[in-house]
């Protein structure tokens, strides 16, 4: 583990737009930055049996999350010629339509944010110890697994 | 040895437990899931990760650690 | 050229953080997303023989850009499974620092998105007659090319 | 024949003109390229395309449209 200190990327419930919106005007003042990237997840009303999902709770290993987090952006630096990097990822209820992940990567130069934020987002996707729950409208539930 | 054990989303669900100490003689990690399989039968037939002290951890590791977490399949983002 | 309706890309200055904010909100009631992937070109503070730019002025060949970038709309929609895309690109003067170019691709899956996202920024930087008149702080300027 | 000659970025400065109407005889793209560069000896030294009725044609393209843009590289984004 490294010695930095670790953020924690967790935001009760969704993520809003505005809050977005703030993320990119603070880096207005960051000026060798040519290329911001952002990826953002949004829950989805899937039908899985005929059953609409209404909303996601999403629970953590919030320790080990965050230090995998940590680990993530640790080694996307060292990758990629990136000025910043930020990630926030929901806990607690999402609804359909709001938004549960937000990573947002800016380099001097268009492609190494391309690389980086699809590296980040798939090193999230497949490392960091976070549970979805789907609700469905009939308040029944199944647990989502990543694909 | 006595170890945290940590359960998360389906395998919680599971326990109908998220946390609880092991007074446990076991030495690696797959004697541990010997005896929790024992204590939560339906275990056996779930897709689970185990993380010690944060980290995961194959079958053979010996147990080393204070934190011991069953981790279902992520589904992050 | 095509049938439907060439929209106008082009905005006059910046494009601000909060019309950003705003176009990822009116995106919330589109609940087969799963997945946006946004890009920004935000002009640089390039050094060039020991001189900073301030600022980039655009001008375009706006009838077949607009043309070129409805194409590229066109072409991107056949090749991705996409839900949305939206394109806009400043003319006239932006300040480093600022928003010259915000491309958003909406999709129920992450996969599409990334690659899609890459692909219209690209087909942008090379098809659209787009030209930017880079300032200096003294007043000089020089015609950026892109790389 | 009569072209609307347009002229963009750093072509513009040098022609010191953004538009203007051409009478000329000539039946490719190459010849108007030709007479153009007589016009403004600057255009030799400098790289450009040419569109004709907004798309990118090729100097041996037969002259047929109304409308006719010197592009220098393009810079968007």
């Amino acid at each position: 583990m490294n010695e930095k200190k670790i953020k924690n990327v967790f935001k009760e419930g969704a993520i809003s737009s505005e809050f977005i919106g703030q993320a990119i005007a603070k880096h207005q003042s960051k000026t060798t930055i040519g290329a911001h990237n952002i990826f953002l997840g949004q829950v989805r009303t899937d039908e899985i049996n005929g059953k609409k999902v209404s909303a996601i709770m999403y629970t953590a290993y919030e320790d080990m999350a965050n230090e995998k987090f940590h680990d993530i952006r640790e080694a996307t630096f060292k990758k990629f010629n990136l000025t910043c990097m930020h990630i926030y990822h929901s806990l607690g209820q999402v609804n359909t339509g709001e938004i549960c992940l937000f990573v947002f990567v800016s380099s001097p130069h268009r492609k190494e944010v391309f690389e980086a934020l699809e590296y980040v987002v798939e090193e999230i996707k497949s490392k960091a110890p976070v549970f979805g729950k789907e609700f469905f409208e009939d308040d029944t539930h199944q647990w989502k697994v990543n694909q | 040895m006595t170890l945290k054990v940590k359960y998360f989303g389906l395998i919680a669900e599971l326990t109908a437990c998220e946390e609880e100490s092991i007074e446990i003689s076991a030495t690696s990690i797959a004697e541990l899931i010997q005896f929790l399989s024992e204590k939560y039968p339906s275990l056996k037939s779930k897709d689970f990760q185990i993380a010690q002290n944060r980290e995961i951890a194959s079958i053979e590791t010996t147990l080393t650690g204070e934190e011991i977490a069953l981790l279902p399949p992520f589904s992050g983002g």
